[in-house]
């Protein structure tokens, strides 16, 4: 009665599930700045001296709440670490092969993750000095910083 | 009841394959667990309860452990889920050695299962990542290990040639693990000549998709004695959730293998981890990894892992094997790949590794890996520890 | 701290998480389906320790925790175990409302079937009714080949 | 049994939709409200045990949102899936284990992030039942048909349990729905999925809880007044619906017996101050009760008719308001013993029960209550 292998049966089937996400109230604040003021800001715990991007309203080391503490930081920064995706997947927000790059702004402690472009794939390395670019069309998300370029040293 | 000393009693796994088209995630789960249970001897009434895992958007079934009573023997029993990512399987074992200590439960079934097959895994990993700040731009979790291994590269000159040196080595111990599903040998060339997915790893540097499932039995000592020959007794568990944002992380170190590692010979007194402890089942899903947290574990100084492993020392024949098993760049069914370490490190203590065995193993590590760089860590040893471990 | 977010409205993000899945059924549900499919059958499997005969179909008896080895036919008609009129439109529905679902024990079976209800009232529907299976015309492998459950004569 | 105690219990309001906050905010709202409470800071916690379910926060790995805000940072940390007593319970193997001294619970959830129709549909077996489009609400539905048919309690009594907590939310200003309304209201409600009205179901919300644990040696050091565990204990039933006796509830019957037995109660009618019970829909809270031994099977709905269950009862149910009154559903079980803890303490205030010495709490996973877990706290005198 075991059915041969072309007649194991499949169910296909997808997850739809649709999601709202809430950005919260820092993440918001973060996040209007970028879209009206095209600011990128980070929230610092003075107790432990570090500056988080993305925001986080409570300090990680000290579980201080940091929600008001608002620091501006510069539109450049320098490159920390990075990578070249060559696989494509539909999920990527560019088509590979694309340049992911984290990048540490000038002010901040901790790096963000981000696209760069506009630098020959082989010219890539550590330490680049990088300056946000910002999207035409803003979708209040962090793609309103379109990516990362080269900045002049 | 005071707090229990536990130990591994029996281990059951399936033979680990790309598709298993024959068989629904349930009957997956109870293949392992047979074959555990006839490990260890036991009936499926005799287990007090059971903690089962993997990650949920793999296979799209909510409340997994309702779910797999049928397959994981939980009808009329206790059963829990624990999921912590790519570590749910050390996280399992963990949780298992928990349960037993607390003296609650005497014997408790542990099963670490995933079928990577039935979905679209990078979607389901991208989807790991904060929803907000790090998932638009993410995508899958090569390009986060990819950008580790470039900042290591940059910071120590290593190349990827070193890389390629670790895949050979698990490839090759492979080859003598019957439950493996990648058993070829590779050379450093065809690793090298492999596509690049993502600067500067190799499609030869990672770990395969793969459907498959674990199942560890432990027992307090009330019992272990009694049901098996050699148990391998549980010495010290420690894990660290270092990092959320994969911003944070610390590119070229793996800080949480450093804290949890450092926890666990603090307090079993280790201070020579490359002399006393034998071998290590590392959860290490791509190659860099083989050179970079073997530092973090202590095992050679910051930027001196690739000569180490060049030396042969974490060779089969070498002071300190690695991955007897041939590891997860062989086999990865990530739910199940955390607990897959732990019951090949007990294999080992137990000395019933067959071809695969380590001679006179007195000490095991067992690892895992996951979510945004953390770590868990289990040490094994052959003896009984003197009090239970406070 | 809220007097700081007065004038920040919360960022909402509508995503999905969309993820295809395909479940292998495994030889034992193949064999269930082909059964449907081809000889409008339905089929369960019967553990040989506790006598106990599965529909839908279980490799392994979850009680005794041996091989259930022996297929067994049960019958297209059973009964009505319990039931619900589902009248608002659930999100989870693939057909309009109202929908009937029953749980219905075949005869030699001994666990019963989740399943559609229809052709009857609502109102006229009481557990314990005597129920059989119509068959759908268009058969392809799925529990869907039994479309739905209907008064017995 | 070695002794441990709850120390510190953290709760955030319990609300439709949390708008202005994430996961992160809500976890530490309540994981300071907990450390607040027990009169500790983050760095006397030695480990941390966060639940969470990756489909209801729309997130794989949904423990790493929460990770910071709970202070895992330099500590041993690990993550429940499924409901927050089952989370609590893993705690507390942890902290008997001899590995740790004190442990953080933590469990949120938000509704209102996703569709709950979706999420519990996948919950059903992807082979034979998901393509029929069932959910949680039309499975329960289904489960208080067989029950109102097996038992003859009537839709009235049903109608009942929800007048009890949605007036008892009156006093509990942390509840979401504090509603005065009839047996009558609930009977014209819209009907979702017969036998259920509206008002027979809890909503889907938004909350966070927190509780720590501490051994006894560790409980002196503390200010937060001690509530110890006296007895808990876990049981699954079948999986499939077809396979179960829909109308009664086996496993919670044993896990309620091994719990009562480890506490040492005999008689638990009688010797029960205070119960916290799982009334995700209402013919729910009548079936635990019988399921648990609380009243002879099949006549719950008559004894909550003359009021043996209301606050001022023979054995008051849900004070709090109960799953009906605000349902976070990852929390709702670790909210559960959060409000027993107050009880036992007498800071429960306006819904405070009178001397209350000994109470149960309730936490359930899987579709119909297939899982279940029973804890019983108690208070030296």
């Amino acid at each position: 009665m075991s059915p041969s292998q072309e007649d194991s049966f499949v169910i296909e089937g997808k997850l739809a599930l649709p999601y709202q996400y809430f950005a919260g109230r820092t993440g918001s604040r973060f996040l209007i700045a970028l879209r009206d003021e095209k600011k990128i800001q980070g929230l610092r715990c003075e107790k432990c001296d570090k500056t988080f991007v993305p925001p986080r309203s409570t300090c990680e080391r000290c579980l201080s709440d940091i929600s008001e503490n608002w620091v501006e930081l510069k539109n450049t920064g320098s490159v920390t670490g990075f990578t070249i995706v060559r696989y494509a997947e539909p999920h990527q927000p560019v088509e590979a092969p694309y340049i992911l790059a984290l990048i540490k702004l000038d002010g901040a402690d901790t790096p963000i993750p981000h696209i760069v472009k506009g630098v020959p794939l082989g010219e890539m390395k550590v330490g680049m000095r990088v300056k946000a670019v910002f999207a035409e069309t803003t979708t209040s998300t962090i793609m309103d910083i379109d990516h990362f370029g080269p900045a002049e040293p | 009841m005071a707090s229990k000393r536990v130990a591994i009693v029996g281990t059951g796994q399936t033979y680990h394959k790309s598709r298993r088209p024959d068989v629904n995630g349930q009957e997956l789960i109870n293949e392992a667990v047979q074959s555990a249970l006839q490990d260890a001897d036991l009936g499926i009434d005799q287990i007090d309860a059971i903690v089962i895992g993997n990650m949920d958007h793999f296979e799209g079934i909510n409340y997994v452990d309702c779910w797999s009573v049928d397959g994981s023997g939980g009808v009329m029993k206790p059963i829990i889920k624990l999921t912590t990512g790519g570590t749910t399987g050390s996280t399992l074992g963990i949780g298992g050695y928990h349960m037993v200590a607390s003296g609650m439960f005497e014997k408790v079934l542990i099963i670490g299962w995933e079928k990577n097959s039935e979905s679209d895994t990078t979607g389901a990993i991208t989807t790991a990542f904060d929803a907000i700040w790090d998932r638009l731009v993410f995508a899958g979790a090569i390009s986060g290990l990819a950008a580790e291994a470039q900042a290591y590269m940059a910071r120590y000159g290593a190349t990827e040639r070193d890389g390629a040196r670790v895949a050979v080595r698990d490839r090759k111990n492979a080859c003598s693990n019957p439950y493996a599903q990648l058993r070829k040998e590779i050379t450093v060339e065809e690793v090298l000549a492999s596509p690049m997915l993502s600067d500067p790893v190799h499609l030869l540097d990672v770990c395969p998709r793969t459907d498959g499932a674990c199942a560890v039995i432990m027992a307090s000592e009330d019992c272990a004695e009694k049901i098996c020959g050699v148990p391998d007794w549980i010495w010290a568990t420690a894990n660290r959730h270092t990092y959320s944002y994969l911003g944070d992380a610390n590119y070229g170190r793996l800080d949480s293998m450093a804290d949890a590692s450092r926890e666990i010979y603090a307090k079993v007194g280790i201070t020579e981890p490359k002399k006393q402890i034998d071998v290590i089942e590392l959860y290490q899903p791509y190659s860099f990894a083989g050179i970079m947290w073997i530092e973090d574990l202590g095992l050679a100084p910051h930027g001196k892992g690739a000569e180490y492993v060049w030396s042969g020392a974490t060779d089969m024949d070498g002071e300190l094997p690695i991955n007897p098993s041939g590891g997860v760049i062989a086999c990865n069914p990530i739910g199940a790949t955390g607990l897959i370490r732990c019951a090949e490190a007990a294999l080992q203590i137990a000395g019933r590794a067959e071809q695969r065995q380590v001679p006179d193993v007195d000490f095991a590590l067992s690892t895992g890996f996951g979510g945004c760089f953390w770590s868990d860590v289990i040490l094994h040893g052959k003896r009984k520890p003197e009090a239970p471990r406070k | 701290m809220d007097e700081n977010f007065a004038d920040v409205d919360p960022m909402v993000y509508q995503s999905r998480i969309n993820v295809p899945y395909s479940w292998w059924a495994g030889d034992t549900a193949s064999g269930f389906f082909i059964a449907l499919r081809d000889e409008k059958k339905i089929m369960g499997k019967k553990c040989l320790r506790c006598g106990r005969t599965y529909v839908p179909p279980r490799k392994v008896c979850p009680l005794c925790f041996t091989e259930n080895a022996e297929w067994v036919e049960v019958g297209d008609e059973g009964s009505l175990q319990s039931y619900t009129v589902c009248r608002r439109q659930l999100a989870s529905l693939p057909r309009e409302a109202p929908v009937i679902f029953g749980l219905i024990r075949l005869d030699g079976a001994d666990t019963a079937l989740l399943h559609y209800v229809d052709e009857i009232d609502p109102e006229q529907i009481r557990i314990g009714m005597r129920v059989k299976a119509k068959f759908a015309d268009e058969r392809t492998g799925g529990i869907g080949d039994i479309a739905h459950f209907r008064p017995a004569k | 049994m070695d002794r441990v105690a709850i120390i510190g219990v953290g709760m955030t309001r319990i609300e439709a939709n949390k708008i202005t906050d994430t996961f992160a905010d809500m976890v530490w709202e309540a994981v300071n409200g907990a450390l607040d409470d027990a009169g500790m800071t983050i760095e006397d916690v030695d480990n941390v045990v966060t639940t969470s379910n990756d489909f209801w926060d729309g997130r794989t790995i949904s423990c790493m949102a929460v990770g910071d805000a709970s202070g895992v940072r330099d500590k041993n940390v690990s993550c429940v899936e499924g409901d927050g007593a089952f989370g609590a319970l893993y705690g507390l193997t942890r902290t008997l284990s001899g590995s740790y001294g004190t442990t953080l619970v933590t469990a949120h959830s938000k509704g209102s992030e996703s569709v709950s129709s979706l999420i519990t549909n996948a919950a059903f077996d992807p082979i034979y039942e998901r393509v029929i489009g069932m959910d949680m609400i039309s499975a329960c539905a289904m489960q208080a048909m067989a029950y109102l048919d097996r038992t003859e309690t009537t839709s009235e009594q049903l109608a009942a349990v929800s007048v009890k907590n949605h007036g008892n939310a009156r006093y509990n200003p942390l509840a979401q729905l504090p509603m005065e309304i009839t047996v009558d209201d609930v009977l014209s409600s819209e009907m979702i999925c017969d036998p259920l009205h509206k008002l027979d179901c809890s909503p889907v919300s938004d909350g966070c809880c927190a509780i720590i644990l501490a051994s006894e040696e560790r409980v002196p050091r503390y200010r937060g007044k001690p509530v110890w565990i006296e007895g808990v204990s876990f049981c699954s039933d079948s999986y499939f619906l077809g396979d179960r006796e829909l109308s009664t509830a086996p496993s919670l019957t044993r896990a309620a017996e091994r719990a009562f037995a480890m506490a040492g109660i005999t008689d638990p009618g009688a010797e029960i101050d205070v119960a916290e019970l799982y009334d995700a829909f209402t013919h729910q809270e009548l079936m635990w009760l019988e399921a648990m031994g609380l009243c002879e099977d099949g006549k719950a709905g008559s004894r909550l008719e003359n009021g043996e269950f209301h606050m001022d009862g023979r054995l008051p149910v849900n004070p709090s308001g109960g799953l009906l009154s605000g349902h976070p559903v990852i929390a709702a079980g670790l909210i559960r013993i959060a409000e027993i803890v107050k009880q036992l303490r007498g800071e429960a205030a306006e819904h405070q029960i009178p001397n209350a010495r000994r109470g149960i709490a309730q936490g359930v996973n899987g579709l119909c209550g297939q899982s279940h877990c029973v804890w019983v706290l108690g208070k030296d005198d």
